[in-house]
């Protein structure tokens, strides 16, 4: 009776290959954990944990304004004229010259904008306004992770919209409430 | 397992070997033929066949299963399309009928492979590829002491060919 | 403003080019658009006022300088760029309205063919220069011309700049400049100034009882169109107390449809009909002379001896045009409407101070003489818009060295030597004099695009390199007319915030010319010979004399009254087209003794049969991708007829040859058929038949009910009593209206076994289910204007899809300007269906317009086809389309019997695609918070979706309910004269909410159970009323 | 068992009774010999073949480009939103159903004449399931997200709407397809099991082993075999009924005026199985010429299918006029204004084109003679195909383009993407066709010989009877 797998065996190998095919192709795979190479390694740890700085401080809009905001290169010089790139010992490790603030400092001298690379991103047909979530007490981390720890930043979550629509629809720990209905992001 | 295999020409002296065959009880014989032939089905008197069950749960589940989905699938995420009820059978009944019948007949095929054990790799012993041309076999399962008996009979019976296997 | 030295940061994540079609591609090919790597750019000094916070818009009180009215408007910026107008509520002169060709100065701002900088004419090349150059090479040129070897050419506008030019001018001892204004009416302005010593007095409607027009196109380009249109739906939506209005011309113009009674006359012979009004003159001679119906006057003139104040108005652009005018002043005040309905005390200062086209003619002459050494040239276009047989092109020849300011290469800029465009007036600082005493500020709304400087910029330091620096200490413009201001800079900038201030700005130094034109003996209507037409030309509803061509907008946009876009056309009388043998889209010539011009023929019953008609503003041969080699201009055909006394220049009247051509050139129309087959999709009731709220409330309930009589207003197939009359008060439509979906209304909504309703539920925390927006549109109000489209287009990121360039792949029509309209693809959301009623053989028939958008169906007929939920009904009443859901069935719009669904058949919305509709810069006007829709996916009127979340948003974040009339949606708001009030109709604090319980109210095709959100009001019809005995 | 008992010899050739069906064949070896000859590759049939695949190819060609262009490259004109692909989808559907109808109904109804004809039909209907198939997704503004029709867990928690009559599509033709394609393969597997028998290509008799799933024509085999076949039939006559009542449903659940009517479930059927006949004959009567099968498929079978033609011919005849009583009867304006413009507007020729050639030319199947003369019933079943695709034509265009608003009525023309795609859905249909019928017997051999009387002892000594036959009629 060898037969019988002969015939079944490749239905399976099929089902499994439409099956993935299928799932790749509907885009079930999402862009998490992506790390691209930042123009400045800005590292958040040192601001947010390290110097307990509020992400308000930098991100202006994000309880105001659908955009977060992104600091402009003055915001940055504000702190860095005075804290230059020759660091003495400190809490944060020996003393050393930073070569990021250094990078900072030539932008800044070439009035030059900093090209940083984009990560969180939702499609455009997806109407995300920030402040309606941050005022809902939706923390930062929430969707963007553990930010404040991470060195590099990296996309800590799918953003998928199943999984938007789990908090959405109050599934998720601690429960929100918010609204599901299509036309609340997609107009 | 052994026994004796009769090559026949003609149907009517098939059918008469059968009926003999079966009055001597010599054991299990397999009949076969290039095409289905009531004669033979008669001479047999077999049980109905099982496939039938198949069919009708296989249906009964695709029905079920048609009517669960689409309600489900809508009141997992009500959303209201023409003023309509977000899960409302009626509509439905088309996708449970599709299913019924495809479930069914899947079903059936495979009642089919079950009862009839099929799909098998070796012509087993006792087959002749005359039989689906326009032959008709008949297979004595007997031991060799009968093998003798059964020989005659079924030349007797005007088989063109009887041989015994093992 | 932000630095735009940085790309903004909003622009890219905003511009969803890709969106929907490439978003397929790329999910098939990477599984997930945000592979892409891409930038955001901060800026590198974050501006310091709060006015950026990025995503949200920041609201600039300017005035648009579209036509010389100037009204005031709100520029809607986000991240640096300007990508929307709206009416300024606080104006006075447009009280927030807004029409088509205003909201496409946007277009203008962000034209893709606009001058990126000065240049100046190497041989026969243009050699790109900078701006020392080009000033320094100008303060050479000046030296050595003197008085009038100079002339300046300046679009007529008001306020400041006049003043400053002509400062400038006599600076450097050159005569003053001409404000040549190719769409101000001339001969009314000369009469007006005469009769009232002001240009143009205000007009007010509500005020009188009749009102006869002769010509005058007041809701299109004749005057202040939105003032006129604002005020003269006021006046018809008052019901019984409307006033009548007869429309006398030749052809029914949009204003002619407008009215009750059209009184067809040749061109010409309004003068006579006017007189004969008055008394002198027997209306039968007359009659036959005009060849106006003969009953039709008596009718009139009987009817004029009850209505008083009867308003009357000239515009017929004909040569005894002045003395018409002259007729008419006098006319109203004999029916006593001047300080009632005409207002000589307010009026409207814009018009003053513009120069005759005598002068300019004459001008021209000098030029062809060789007297003139300099020409300037600033926003107008001469060569385009002056007849052809003015030979403005050799004129201009025979000048040594030409300037041009303008921003766009034109048929007259190409004529020129140097080239210093101007900024666009959404760039630029400025005054405008809308009203004797209000002013109009300008401000900029965005850095200047290009490397393009404002004129006035640019002339003072041309001043600063000659003998006039003394004169022009100040660095800027803005500093000049702060010099200007009343009250100085700190006034100044306190009134922009609201953009009006109350005030004169000083106005020229020289003063146009004496004002008391002699009216010149009446000019006999010279009689047809055989085969003759009179020819009229009038200037296109939206593209003006021609300006308005380069602006996608306005050529998509189809014309209200023969709806045809992207394309001229020729107007005759069907029995001309029967007796020519000729159908729609036949071409056609008209030859005069002036030239010939070649156009397809549109069959219009609103046109004399002894006439043709042709509108202004295409065939331009240099205006940009949008414009050129679309249409005809028939100044072409027009001979030079200037009237001796006013100095004005006649378009119409000329006699004209008709033949027929072999060719075939398909209309461009949006038009299926033109009747509405007894459906009652616009429907009206009689004056007669209405009664005041209060009348009816008195009423005992039973009376009150009793069914109006109706035209024809019953539903073609509405079997029962209840549809024919749904305004009656305990009408059974409402419930449908008042819940989000008409089946909440009856009952059940999710099934009895699903865990919750979600958020239909009416007790969901989020409330969703209590609203039910919903729109009315009162028909007695709409005139047709079609500003709500453009307003449409300019919200919603609709693309134009008629361009030449868009046509390249449409079957049949490959390359045709409005291809895609041809094959019915266009994609307005929202359309004005003009339909006729009555006998189209005789002047009787009745035109009704009708806007037809997404009705939000309760019962949407759209939803339950979709086999993905691409469509289907939110709680708040909305039937929304998600557009990254669909994938392009179609079978939504088959089910739609509105037809008002719209499928993107090409990447309209697609940068990297030919029939890409916004190319740069273009793109930067598209609404950052709308999506823009890919190819293959189905898109329809959404209500202005982001406009209800924005301001759900906004109410959130300050802790509030949304306010009753906190917001509303574009069309409405544009709307010229309020016919759309949106709102949410389940909340009686919504003003919808009650005109929706008007008893004119109706749903389109009630019979077929869809309960839409839209209510349309019955438009009201004025018969004429019985002649009296006295009559003849 | 009588019956069976009768000498075939007494009867003349091409009588038949309800003994004898084949008299041109006389034994089982006559049917495997004779059968089997017809699977050999020929230069006609490569030549065939490749037409198909050429014409297969500009439809492919021009699919892609209109999935890189847009679906405007197509001859849509809004609010026409459904044209040509449409119209040959429900046109193929129709074609299947005539294979299902004439494979499972008349076997439950024991028609004689099913046996012969039934293989070609139920092939046919496999195939033009599979090409019917690809108009929906082809006409999808956006093919590549056909998926999203299909119910499957996905991580948007989005499913289809169920009420959708476009889902009830999906389920229909993909049952239909399954079910077909099930039936057609086991009434295959005896046969193929012969064709293994008599297989000497070591390579080819693998192959036909594999596929005969190791039939050995055993009682055991034969008689669930012939209960499954049973039921299978039996699932598969209300299933061909629902399918075409589902496509119908695309049009009679909307409101469009024409659309909107209950007679569409059995019109549609009806007019399915007439245009299914029209491309049996389309199909039967070269194949029976080329591949020598007069024998089998004989002019008698012909006649009776022919009387199917009729019939049903009669019954769409009848839907068309009842739809015009019903536009009248019922008063409904905008109903009868279409139905007016359906006859002598736009697009009055499609209209007359469809009369004539679904209803006034199969009148003349009235005439035996003509319903006996091969050429007559080819000419007329081209006929019939065109005309039930101008059927389809006038159902779709004109409803839409005479909508309930006066203001977008308009006009639709065809492009050539249109009509390339609808050559290459010929194409493909017939490349699958032309594969089938030279690898796998066309006309079943083991179900013959349930009509070919068995040898019998009564007939005397065996000699074989070297069969030379009369040249039969048609």
């Amino acid at each position: 009776m060898t037969m019988r797998k002969w015939v079944v065996v490749p239905g399976f190998l099929a089902l499994a290959a439409a099956a993935i095919v299928l799932s790749a192709y509907s885009g079930a795979s999402t862009p998490q954990g992506r790390k691209p190479q930042q123009p400045i390694a800005f590292p958040h740890p040192t601001h947010v944990a390290g110097l307990g700085m509020n992400c308000l401080y930098c991100h202006f809009a994000a309880n105001k304004a659908p955009d977060p905001g992104l600091p402009a290169v003055n915001t940055c010089m504000g702190c860095h004229l005075v804290v230059g790139p020759s660091r003495p010992a400190s809490q944060f490790g020996p003393a050393r010259t930073s070569a990021e603030i250094t990078k900072l400092q030539q932008y800044w001298n070439a009035k030059k904008p900093i090209p940083w690379i984009r990560i969180h991103k939702v499609p455009d047909y997806v109407q995300f306004p920030h402040m309606r979530h941050v005022n809902a007490g939706v923390s930062c981390q929430t969707c963007h992770g553990e930010i404040q720890n991470m060195p590099v930043v990296y996309q800590a979550k799918p953003l998928s919209m199943g999984w938007c629509i789990n908090c959405h629809t109050g599934r998720s720990n601690p429960p929100f409430k918010a609204r599901y209905d299509c036309s609340t992001c997609h107009y | 397992m052994q026994g004796v295999l009769g090559i026949f020409s003609e149907l009517d002296s098939t059918v008469h070997a059968i009926e003999a065959l079966r009055k001597k009880r010599y054991g299990d014989i397999t009949v076969y033929s290039p095409t289905p032939r009531h004669e033979l089905e008669h001479a047999l008197r077999h049980r109905p066949s099982v496939v039938r069950r198949f069919t009708l749960i296989g249906g009964l589940l695709g029905m079920t299963f048609g009517y669960w989905i689409p309600i489900w699938v809508s009141d997992y995420w009500p959303l209201v399309v023409g003023g309509k009820p977000v899960a409302s059978w009626v509509p439905y009944t088309v996708i449970s009928f599709e299913l019924m019948v495809l479930i069914g007949g899947l079903s059936t095929v495979a009642g089919l492979f079950v009862a009839a054990r099929i799909p098998r790799i070796t012509a087993t012993i006792g087959y002749s590829p005359l039989f689906s041309d326009d032959r008709f076999g008949v297979w004595v399962e007997s031991p060799p002491e009968h093998a003798g008996a059964v020989r005659d009979l079924l030349s007797s019976e005007g088989a063109v060919e009887v041989r015994s296997e093992r | 403003m932000s630095d735009t030295s940085a790309p903004p940061s909003g622009v890219r994540r905003r511009e969803f080019l890709k969106v929907l079609g490439a978003t397929g591609a790329a999910t098939a090919a990477i599984g997930c658009t945000s592979s892409h790597v891409e930038k955001l750019i901060p800026y590198l000094v974050q501006p310091d006022n709060d006015n950026t916070v990025p995503g949200v818009s920041t609201y600039f009180a300017t005035t648009c300088r579209e036509c010389a009215a100037s009204c005031g408007v709100l520029a809607e910026a986000r991240d640096g760029r300007t990508f929307k107008l709206e009416g300024n509520p606080e104006h006075p002169l447009n009280r927030g309205a807004l029409c088509a060709r205003g909201q496409a100065a946007v277009q203008g701002l962000l034209n893709p063919d606009r001058y990126r900088g000065p240049r100046m004419r190497r041989g026969n090349a243009w050699a790109n220069i900078t701006w020392d150059e080009a000033i320094a090479l100008l303060a050479q040129k000046l030296a050595g011309v003197q008085g009038a070897a100079s002339v300046f050419l300046n679009r007529h506008e008001s306020g400041a700049f006049p003043a400053f030019l002509d400062q400038w001018l006599s600076a450097h001892g050159l005569a003053p400049h001409l404000s040549y204004d190719p769409l101000l009416d001339g001969a009314v302005v000369q009469a007006n100034l005469q009769s009232y010593g002001v240009a143009w007095p205000a007009i007010d409607f509500t005020a009188a009882r009749l009102i006869v027009s002769f010509g005058a196109d007041f809701l299109e380009t004749w005057g202040a169109s939105v003032p006129q249109q604002l005020s003269f739906a006021d006046a018809r939506a008052r019901g019984a107390q409307a006033p009548r209005f007869v429309y006398i011309g030749p052809r029914r113009s949009l204003t002619g449809l407008n009215a009750d009674t059209w009184i067809p006359c040749a061109p010409g012979s309004e003068l006579a009909i006017a007189r004969a009004l008055v008394g002198n003159g027997s209306l039968d001679d007359v009659a036959t002379q005009s060849g106006a119906p003969a009953d039709a006057l008596r009718a009139l003139r009987s009817e004029l001896e009850s209505a008083s104040p009867a308003l009357f108005l000239s515009g017929a652009n004909v040569r005894n045009a002045f003395e018409l005018a002259l007729a008419v002043n006098d006319l109203n005040r004999s029916h006593g409407s001047v300080g009632s309905a005409l207002l000589p005390d307010r009026a409207i200062a814009a018009f003053e101070g513009a120069s005759r086209d005598a002068d300019v003619i004459d001008a021209l002459d000098r030029m062809r003489r060789g007297q003139v050494a300099l020409l300037f040239v600033r926003g107008v276009n001469p060569v385009h818009t002056l007849p052809a047989a003015a030979g403005v092109a050799d004129a201009l020849a025979k000048v040594p060295f030409k300037v041009s300011f303008s921003s766009y290469p034109d048929a007259t800029s190409e004529l020129c030597d140097l080239i210093l465009p101007d900024n666009h007036p959404l760039e630029s600082w400025g005054i405008a004099q809308p009203l004797a005493g209000e002013m109009s500020l300008q401000q900029p709304a965005m850095r200047p695009l290009f490397d393009t400087r404002a004129t006035g910029d640019v002339l003072i330091d041309v001043a600063h390199r000659t003998a006039a620096s003394s004169r022009f200490g100040m660095t800027s413009y803005r500093d000049w007319i702060i010099e200007q201001y009343p009250g100085g800079v700190r006034a100044f900038t306190a009134a922009l915030e609201k953009g009006v201030a109350p005030g004169r700005v000083a106005g020229r130094m020289s003063a146009p010319r004496s004002t008391t034109a002699a009216a010149a003996a009446t000019p006999a209507i010279t009689p047809l010979a055989e085969g003759e037409f009179h020819l009229v030309v009038y200037p296109h509803p939206a593209l003006g004399e021609g300006s308005g061509a380069n602006k996608p907008w306005l050529q998509e946009m189809p014309d209200p009254v023969s709806k045809v876009s992207w394309q001229s056309w020729i107007e005759v009388h069907p029995t001309v087209a029967k007796r020519l043998d000729i159908v729609p889209g036949s071409v056609l010539r008209v030859e005069t003794s002036a030239g010939h011009v070649d156009a397809p023929a549109f069959v219009y019953p609103g046109i004399r049969p002894d006439t043709v008609a042709i509108a202004l503003g295409r065939g331009h041969t240099a205006y940009g991708r949008f414009a050129e080699g679309i249409g005809i201009n028939p100044l072409t055909a027009v001979p030079v007829a200037l009237h001796p006394g006013a100095g004005v220049l006649a378009l119409s009247g000329a006699h004209a040859q008709v033949h027929t051509v072999d060719a075939f050139d398909e209309l461009v129309t949006t038009e299926g058929s033109a009747r509405q087959h007894d459906r009652g999709i616009a429907q009206v009731v009689p004056v007669t038949a209405l009664l005041s709220r209060e009348e009816r409330s008195r009423l005992p309930q039973t009376v009150a009910n009793v069914r109006m009589p109706q035209a024809e207003n019953a539903p073609a197939e509405g079997g029962e009593e209840e549809e024919e009359y749904p305004g009656k008060p305990d009408t059974d439509f409402l419930p449908g209206l008042r819940s989000a979906v008409a089946a909440d209304a009856q009952g059940e909504l999710v099934s009895k076994n699903a865990k919750d309703r979600g958020m239909y539920a009416l007790d969901h925390w989020s409330g969703m289910a209590k609203r039910r927006w919903a729109m009315t549109i009162d028909l007695a109000r709409c005139t047709g204007c079609s500003a709500c489209i453009t307003a449409c287009y300019a919200e919603n990121n609709v693309p134009t899809v008629g361009a030449p360039y868009q046509s390249t792949r449409t079957p049949g029509y490959q390359g045709r300007p409005g291809a895609n309209i041809l094959r019915g693809r266009e994609m307005t959301w929202m359309r004005v269906e003009r339909y006729y009623e009555g006998n189209v053989e005789d002047s009787s028939f009745e035109a009704r317009f009708v806007p037809m958008l997404c009705q939000h169906c309760g019962n949407a007929p759209c939803e339950p086809v979709c086999p993905v939920y691409a469509t289907y009904h939110s709680p708040d009443g909305l039937n929304v389309q998600v557009y990254n859901r669909c994938v392009g069935t179609r079978y939504c719009s088959n089910n739609c019997p509105y037809k008002v669904r719209y499928f993107n058949w090409f990447g309209f919305g697609e940068a990297n695609r030919t029939q890409y509709a916004w190319p740069e810069p273009l793109h930067l006007q598209l609404n950052p918070d709308v999506n823009v829709r890919g190819k293959g996916v189905m898109e329809k009127c959404t209500f202005c979706v982001q406009r209800i979340r924005e301001a759900e948003s906004r109410a959130r974040l300050e802790g509030r309910e949304v306010q009753p009339d906190e917001f509303t949606t574009s069309c409405a708001q544009a709307c010229p004269s309020r016919a759309i009030i949106f709102g949410d109709a389940a909340s009686p604090d919504w003003t919808v909410s009650h005109v929706a319980a008007d008893e004119r109210g109706y749903h389109v095709f009630p019979e077929l159970n869809t309960y839409t959100a839209v209510v349309y009001l019955k438009k009201i019809v004025h018969p004429a009323p019985p002649e009296a005995p006295s009559g003849a | 068992m009588a019956s069976t008992l009768k000498p075939v010899d007494t009867l003349p050739p091409d009588l038949p009774s309800a003994d004898v069906h084949l008299p041109g064949v006389k034994t089982y070896h006559q049917v495997n010999v004779d059968i089997r000859s017809t699977l050999h590759p020929t230069k006609a049939w490569f030549g065939a073949l490749s037409i198909a695949i050429l014409c297969l190819l500009v439809g492919i060609t021009a699919w892609m480009y209109q999935i890189y262009m847009g679906l405007g490259v197509a001859g849509y004109e809004p609010p026409v939103m459904w044209g040509v692909y449409i119209v040959s989808f429900v046109f193929w559907v129709g074609i299947g159903h005539a294979g299902t109808l004439i494979s499972a109904i008349l076997y439950l109804f024991r028609a004689g004449f099913r046996t012969t004809i039934y293989r070609t039909a139920e092939a046919m209907t496999v195939f033009a399931v599979m090409t019917a198939g690809l108009f929906p997704i082809l006409h999808l503004g956006r093919p590549w997200k056909f998926f999203w029709l299909i119910p499957y867990p996905n991580w948007r928690l989005i499913w289809p709407q169920f009420k959708s009559p476009l889902i009830w599509d999906v389920f229909a033709i993909l049952t239909y397809l399954t079910i077909s394609t099930t039936f057609l393969f086991l009434g295959l597997v005896p046969d193929i099991a012969a064709l293994r028998d008599a297989e000497t290509h070591p390579i080819r008799k693998r192959i036909y082993a594999v596929l005969s799933l190791g039939w050995r024509n055993s009682d055991q085999e034969w008689r669930h075999f012939s209960r499954a076949y049973l039921f299978l039939a039996a699932l598969s006559t209300p299933l061909v009924l629902s399918v075409h009542s589902v496509v119908s449903f695309d049009f009679a659940m909307s409101l469009v005026p024409g659309w909107h009517t209950t007679i569409f479930a059995p019109y549609f059927v009806a007019g399915a199985i007439f245009s299914g006949i029209g491309m049996v004959f389309t199909i039967l009567i070269p194949l029976r010429r080329w591949f020598g099968l007069k024998r089998y498929v004989t002019i008698n079978d012909l006649d009776a299918a022919a009387k199917m033609c009729l019939l049903t011919s009669l019954v769409v005849g009848l839907a068309y006029l009842t739809e015009f009583w019903v536009a009248w009867y019922s008063g409904n304006e905008v109903e009868q204004s279409y139905f007016v413009a359906r006859v002598f507007g736009q697009w009055w020729w499609a209209a007359w084109i469809m009369l004539t050639c679904n209803v006034i030319l199969p009148l003349s199947l009235f005439v035996q003679r003509l319903r006996r003369n091969t050429t007559w019933l080819f000419i007329l079943s081209l006929f019939i195909n065109l005309g039930m695709w101008y059927e389809r034509f006038v159902i779709v265009i004109p409803g839409l383009s005479h909508e309930f608003e006066p203001w977008q009525w308009t006009r639709y023309s065809p492009s050539a993407v249109d009509w390339s795609i609808l050559l290459g859905s010929f194409g493909w249909f017939f490349m699958w066709f032309l594969l089938f019928c030279r690898q796998l017997p066309a006309v079943p051999i083991a179900e013959i010989k349930e009509i070919v009387p068995a040898r019998l002892r009564a007939l005397g000594k065996h000699t074989e009877p070297e069969y030379t036959l009369p040249e039969l009629e048609g």
